[in-house]
């Protein structure tokens, strides 16, 4: 057997250039068959477009592509797949107004009684199958953009696997899932691994890639740096060799005073989404909110910042009580809202990083009318700066950006409006290792200036080493409101759990 | 947690969210009901069946127009040019049409060819430059109507043969023939857009051109076939009025496009692409037909009627918005 | 306000005759006029009329006069949009057997009737005039209306006709304006870039473009040097042919074609005898004889 | 670590990603360029003072209605209603302008209030319902025309003062009003767009309206000021058009609003909202109208003038976006 045989895929020397930047300079991955190959890098070191290029979303400008012993050349997206190759985007990729059972077959509809013609009432059963063995309870015949992010993930995991690949690409798969979604995952890529698939697997997640990796490709800033077994690499030395230099990876203390009572959340309702609410966070206070998918816990979030008008219940602002119809009213009153779905709700891809970030702040970005362009472009490199965010600079386009620095670019427009409050939605979603423990020390560092942080988290680890408090949803009711010491993963996990 | 499953799926059952089958949105039948009901009852000549004959006749032009920007407009684009191709279409199937000449499947033929070459050249020039479609089709609107005055030597095209008239102008069964053509077509883009991978790729393509892209769907194929479907359908229309006014018109048609495009976006599609329904074109084209009708029927001085045209259309999609409101 | 009654006989009895009225284009001021003493003769003879606007759209003509028809009223008067896509119209009224009155313009299907004048003749007037006040002699620019539409198909065959017969005079550019004043102003203007010394006269197809070319050609100083003329003797025409800017206008005679069809109208409906074929001329207006317009 | 953060900022100093400051895209003006050389060489009367300022007069009334409708596709929305907002400012404003009536400012406010009271009506109707701004502003677009033509009976209102004639016919310095009036009006607009809090919030709710929502953006209330103001552009248009002619037409404009959102489009803004520059609808009205004076000028035949103008317009726009493909 020559080497050759022995791998599924052999990229080499692959180069890709977006107007001027080396997203890619040289790359080289060899992938076997039934291994879980994991490709690590920080925001923007080129992991999405690496695998962009397999799947043949983007062309490389050079490069060779070697699949089953084959050369790829230009490959469309239907060749890829013909080809064998399925990919799960880091960004969700469907259609919001298709039917979740649609946007499955999407491209791949089971033929009728001749070609061409649709058989949905098959497309409807054979998703059904499909996502009951999955694990995931969501109607097939719902429209996509009615389920939530977390549902919406399920479902592009569920439309790669149905595929039928030899190559599977996993960008990001649980970045949106809770707990118990991941651990259907990773059933169904243990299941897959037997079955001879090969998969290639990116996840900021370390303890995600010690459990599931055999093989680890690590990028920086574009370039090839090694491809090592993962039984000689800990988690130290990988999160040195991704990122060039030494981090501390631990949750700084809690050592902070707690002041007046910013927010209080009496008995708030709405139907069908979350019943009686209720806690109160102070000054240097974090309080963290944990629960499992569909749990509720967005919906609370965008309930309190205007997005959504509760029911019934009350909420105080700073000791008064407070009607709040709409996100201006919301940040009038002081309350930041860092959004789980970054690009419906975050950001603006065709306005620059700049803009972006001081799309909240602009009143104070400005003199009378007038932007002031001086101030808007120091607080620009500001965040840039303080974020770490990776960029040409503050005028590149926020769509341009890696899906990590994208998340950084929302965080600093919520921070630059200066609140007294602030709801992070799954802060570090797509946040590589160095960068979340940055995040985490603003947090921290944002609280001992006496903001009042609420987080709301699918990761227990980020959840237990930051919160003071842990509220739990299940199902939208409150079953429990943990204090620091009492708070346990297991604890969590049973008030989490329906019973 | 078998529990939630349940409640997912009995949700589900009585969500207001889900589509009714193949007619989008619903409101707007009820504004169309309302008005028909409030003429009835207004003029007595409006509910007779000379009367609606003569009214769905006189719809069946833009309907079909209607349906073919619904493909173009679901899939994002926009079509400017079935004006212009109306005339095209009008002038070529005149110019073959005249008695003794050829038999009239030549100038049917000849018709919707012309319509066909339009729009693929529409589709051509979309898929294969960045031009957005705006653009592509003001110019061949433009483009179109300077061909159609040339084809004709700017002058109407008359004497056309009785068979080729009758296609507009005659009946079956006591039913004039736009009629029929317009049931035809209409079951048959319905039948494509909902039962069709076809279909099923135009709203995919509207919906998110990324996820379709990612999905392995043909795009510029399937933008190729909707903008050449289009100008065939506007190719029938043009045949369609020139067999009605019995002349090949070289400005016929002008303005076409923004009624029809009205009427696919009053009966709920999306200008932004990734919804809409045939079904719903069909009643838009209905509603202002119905709208102009009974202006004329209750003799309103014509500024006025325009003045009422602009709110009724305006007000019935009020009502149809207000009514999906959640 | 609608009657149901049918047509027959009924006028005999003294009820109201209705006539059903289709015009051209109600934002057209000349069709305005005739439409008014349409309905001032309606009201003097007690006839009720239902005017419909068929926005220059051939097609729309047609419905309206199958409305009409649907509607039993007992005379249709067309003012056609086109000479032959108007013409089903005529023939559905004829089967229908409610007798159709053509004013205006005409249709090569015949009607009952026809009240009004051939546009042909018009712009014959204005070319001749144009050919005596040059000598025979010189280079014409034709502002052309609305490319295809009926009256701008035989006005310029009109003008063809007379330039038959002077060799001497020569159209050096064409180009349409559609009608309007504020195009036929831009067309003028890049004309006087390219034809500025040479143009000795300017022929435009009605007055809204005859008054753009006036605009355009006074800012360039060159009024005093050009001849224009054109046709419909609209108030805003004939005041410029006083003050001296326009040099003629073709009038064409809206208060005779409006009473006119509808007395012929009435008498069609009471079965008594009329004009298969009332032609009012036309008259060039110049300002010798202005005051007779006024 | 230090090293890392100065290559970043060192590569942004020469990144080709940077809009070129208030321009858009710039290849446009390539295409631009090429033509007006082209006509320069081949007529020796298109590149002389006297016809560049008649096109640039000429052109102004479609720049203006570029502008305002510029503003409402950015934030995402469309206005069809520009041609009839142009004859109601105009025949408002003329009524009021008739000599030894009133002082000249009384017609000019009375043009601008129509358009600005017609332009708030869509807003109101747009902000405060859920249906779509092509249909409210077709809507509009006929109620308008039918205002028009209720106001002034049907016919020109003719007889207006000098003063008011000089706003569109006179000169200052030797040029024309009209161009004084475009030059303020762009600059007036170029800087509302890009560097006020207004035009930053156009942007982002063009580019994302729930994101925009989200950041506390009034989205209501920008929109109604959006299509306030193209109101108010094309009430200015309309007296511009209005004192042009001398005269209040009903039925002027007609036909306007595709001209005028074609220029927007042709300068690189996107039907899809969220991008677009003054600078760009100012070069694409400026394209429209010198194509139209070159094939004038070139004598070239009415029916050929249209084919030659539809390929030209999306040659130009052909090679634009070539030139934007990275
Ligand atoms: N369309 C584009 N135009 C310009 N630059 C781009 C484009 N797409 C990606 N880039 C740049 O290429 C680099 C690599 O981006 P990529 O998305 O591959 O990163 P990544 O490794 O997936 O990061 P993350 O972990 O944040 O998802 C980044 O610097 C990004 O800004
Ligand atoms: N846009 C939407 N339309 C309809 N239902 C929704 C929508 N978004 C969420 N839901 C539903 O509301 C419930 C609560 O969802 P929510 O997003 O608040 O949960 P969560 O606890 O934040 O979990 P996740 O991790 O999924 O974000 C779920 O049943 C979900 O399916
Ligand atoms: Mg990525
Ligand atoms: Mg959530």
């Amino acid at each position: 057997m020559t080497p050759n045989q022995d791998y599924i895929l052999q990229v080499r020397s692959l180069t890709k250039t977006f107007a001027g930047i080396k997203a890619l300079n040289n790359v080289q991955m060899n992938l076997r068959k039934g291994e879980v190959h994991a490709l690590m890098g920080e925001n923007g070191a080129g992991k999405s477009t690496f695998m962009k290029i397999l799947s043949g979303l983007e062309t490389p400008d050079s490069g060779e592509i070697i699949l089953n012993g084959k050369r790829l050349k230009n490959t469309t997206v239907r060749e890829a797949q013909q080809n064998g190759i399925s990919m799960i985007h880091q960004e969700i990729l469907a259609v919001p107004e298709l039917t979740v059972a649609q946007n499955i077959f999407l491209g791949r509809e089971p033929k009728g009684w001749f070609s061409g013609w649709l058989d949905d009432r098959r497309i409807n059963q054979e998703a059904e199958k499909l996502l009951t063995h999955m694990g995931a309870t969501i109607n097939v015949r719902a429209r996509m953009k009615d389920l939530s992010v977390a549902e919406q993930q399920m479902v592009e995991i569920a439309k790669a696997i149905s595929n039928n690949a030899q190559v599977l690409i996993m960008d990001e798969p649980t970045s949106a899932l809770s707990h118990k979604e991941v651990a259907v995952l990773f059933t169904l890529i243990d299941e897959l691994k037997k079955n001879g698939v090969a998969i290639i697997y990116i996840s900021h997640k370390m303890e995600e890639i010690s459990q599931l990796a055999d093989t680890i490709t690590v990028l920086r800033d574009g370039s090839y740096i090694g491809t090592y077994p993962t039984a000689e690499l800990d988690t130290h030395s990988l999160i040195n060799l991704m990122v060039g230099r030494e981090i501390d990876n631990l949750f700084p203390d809690s050592a902070t005073e707690i002041g007046n009572a910013v927010i209080a959340v009496k008995n708030l309702s709405r139907k069908d989404v979350f019943t009686n609410i209720s806690f109160t966070v102070h000054e240097g206070e974090i309080l963290g909110i944990g629960g499992l998918m569909g749990a509720g816990r967005t919906e609370l979030a965008r309930a309190i910042f205007g997005l959504e008008q509760p029911d019934s219940g009350e909420i105080s602002i700073n000791g008064q009580l407070a009607t709040i119809t709409s996100p201006q009213e919301a940040i009038r009153l002081g309350i930041g809202y860092v959004s789980e779905d970054r690009k419906g709700w975050g950001f603006i891809p065709d306005l620059s990083i700049r803009h972006n970030l001081t799309l909240a702040s602009l009143p104070a970005h400005a003199k009378g009318v007038f932007v002031d362009a001086k101030r808007e472009t120091d607080s620009a490199h500001r965040m840039i700066r303080d974020l770490r965010i990776k960029t040409t600079g503050p005028d590149q386009k926020v769509s341009n950006l890696s899906g990590g620095n994208q998340q950084k670019v929302i965080i600093g427009k919520v921070l630059l409006a200066a609140p007294s409050l602030i709801i992070f939605d799954e802060p570090t979603r797509g946040i590589d290792v160095g960068a979340k423990f940055e995040i985490y020390k603003l947090i921290r560092q944002l609280a001992a200036d006496g903001v009042a942080i609420v987080v709301i988290s699918s990761e227990l680890p980020e959840l237990l080493g930051l919160s003071d408090q842990i509220l739990v949803l299940e199902k939208g009711k409150q079953t429990a409101l943990l204090s620091k010491e009492e708070a346990s993963p297991e604890m969590i996990l049973r008030y989490a759990m329906p019973n | 947690m078998k529990n939630t499953t349940n409640t997912y799926f009995d949700l589900a059952g009585g969500s207001p969210n889900l589509r009714i089958s193949g007619f989008g949105r619903f409101g707007i039948f009820v504004a169309f009901g309302l008005i028909c009901l409030a003429l009835s009852l207004i003029t007595p000549n409006f509910l007779t069946w000379s009367n609606l004959t003569i009214v769905v006749t006189q719809v069946s032009i833009n309907a079909l127009l209607a349906f073919g920007v619904t493909f173009v407009i679901i899939t994002g684009g926009i079509d400017l040019s079935l004006g212009s191709m109306v005339a095209v279409a009008g002038v070529v199937a005149a110019s073959f049409a005249h008695p003794d000449t050829y038999p009239v499947v030549v100038p049917i033929f000849m018709g919707l060819l012309a319509g066909v070459v339009m729009g693929a050249f529409n589709g051509f020039v979309i898929t294969r430059s960045n031009v957005p479609p705006f653009i592509v089709t003001l110019g061949t609107m433009t483009i179109g109507r300077g061909l159609a005055l040339i084809l004709s030597k700017g002058r109407p095209i008359s004497n056309l043969s009785d068979s080729f008239n009758f296609i507009g102008g005659g009946q079956l069964l006591g039913i004039p023939m736009p009629i029929f053509i317009l049931i035809i077509l209409f079951v048959i883009c319905a039948v494509l857009l909902n039962k069709t991978v076809l279909g099923r790729y135009m709203y995919a393509i509207g919906g998110n051109e990324q996820a379709a892209r990612a999905s392995g769907i043909p795009l510029k194929k399937i933008k190729m076939v909707v903008y050449t479907l289009c100008g065939g359908l506007a190719g029938i229309a043009g045949i369609l009025l020139t067999s009605r006014i019995t002349t090949g018109q070289p400005n016929a048609g002008a303005g076409f496009e923004l009624d029809a495009i009205a009427a696919a976006i009053i009966g709920g599609t999306s200008t932004s692409g990734g919804t809409g329904t045939m079904a719903g074109a069909l009643i838009g084209a209905l509603l202002i037909g119905v709208i102009s009708n009974g202006l004329d029927l209750l003799n309103v001085t014509s500024y006025y009627q325009q003045v009422v045209m602009g709110v009724i259309i305006i007000g019935a999609v009020v009502l149809d918005s207000l009514n999906h409101k959640k | 306000a609608c009657s149901q009654s049918t047509s027959s006989d009924k006028s005999q009895e003294g009820e109201k005759i209705i006539v059903g009225a289709t015009m051209l284009s109600m934002q057209n001021e000349f069709i305005v006029n005739v439409h008014d003493e349409m309905e001032k003769k309606a009201q003097e003879l007690g006839v009720e009329l239902i005017t419909v606007d068929a926005e220059r759209s051939a097609l729309k003509q047609i419905e309206q006069v199958e409305s009409f028809i649907a509607q039993k009223v007992d005379v249709i008067i067309m003012n056609p949009c086109e000479v032959e896509a108007s013409s089903p119209a005529i023939a559905k009224a004829l089967a229908a057997k409610i007798p159709i009155i053509n004013v205006n313009s005409e249709t090569s299907t015949k009607p009952s009737a026809f009240v009004g004048s051939d546009d042909v003749e018009s712009a014959k007037i204005a070319l001749k005039f144009i050919a005596e006040k040059l000598n025979g002699k010189g280079n014409i620019l034709m502002m052309q209306g609305y490319m295809g539409q009926a009256a701008q198909i035989k006005r310029e065959q009109g003008a063809k006709e007379i330039l038959k017969d002077y060799p001497g005079l020569k159209i050096i550019a064409q180009q349409t304006a559609e009608w309007d004043r504020a195009k036929a102003m831009s067309l003028m203007e890049n004309w006087i870039q390219s034809y500025g010394s040479q143009v000795n006269a300017v022929f435009a197809q009605n007055d809204e473009m005859g008054l753009g070319a006036v605009k355009a050609l006074t800012a360039a100083g060159l009024k005093n040097k050009v001849i224009v003329v054109s046709i419909d003797a609209i108030p805003d025409a004939l005041q410029a042919v006083k003050k001296g800017e326009l040099d003629a206008t073709v009038f064409q005679n809206a208060q005779q074609q409006g009473a006119k069809a509808i007395e012929t109208a009435v008498k069609l409906a009471k079965g008594q005898p009329y004009d298969k074929a009332t032609l009012i001329p036309f008259q060039l207006v110049t300002k010798e004889n202005l005051a007779k317009f006024q």
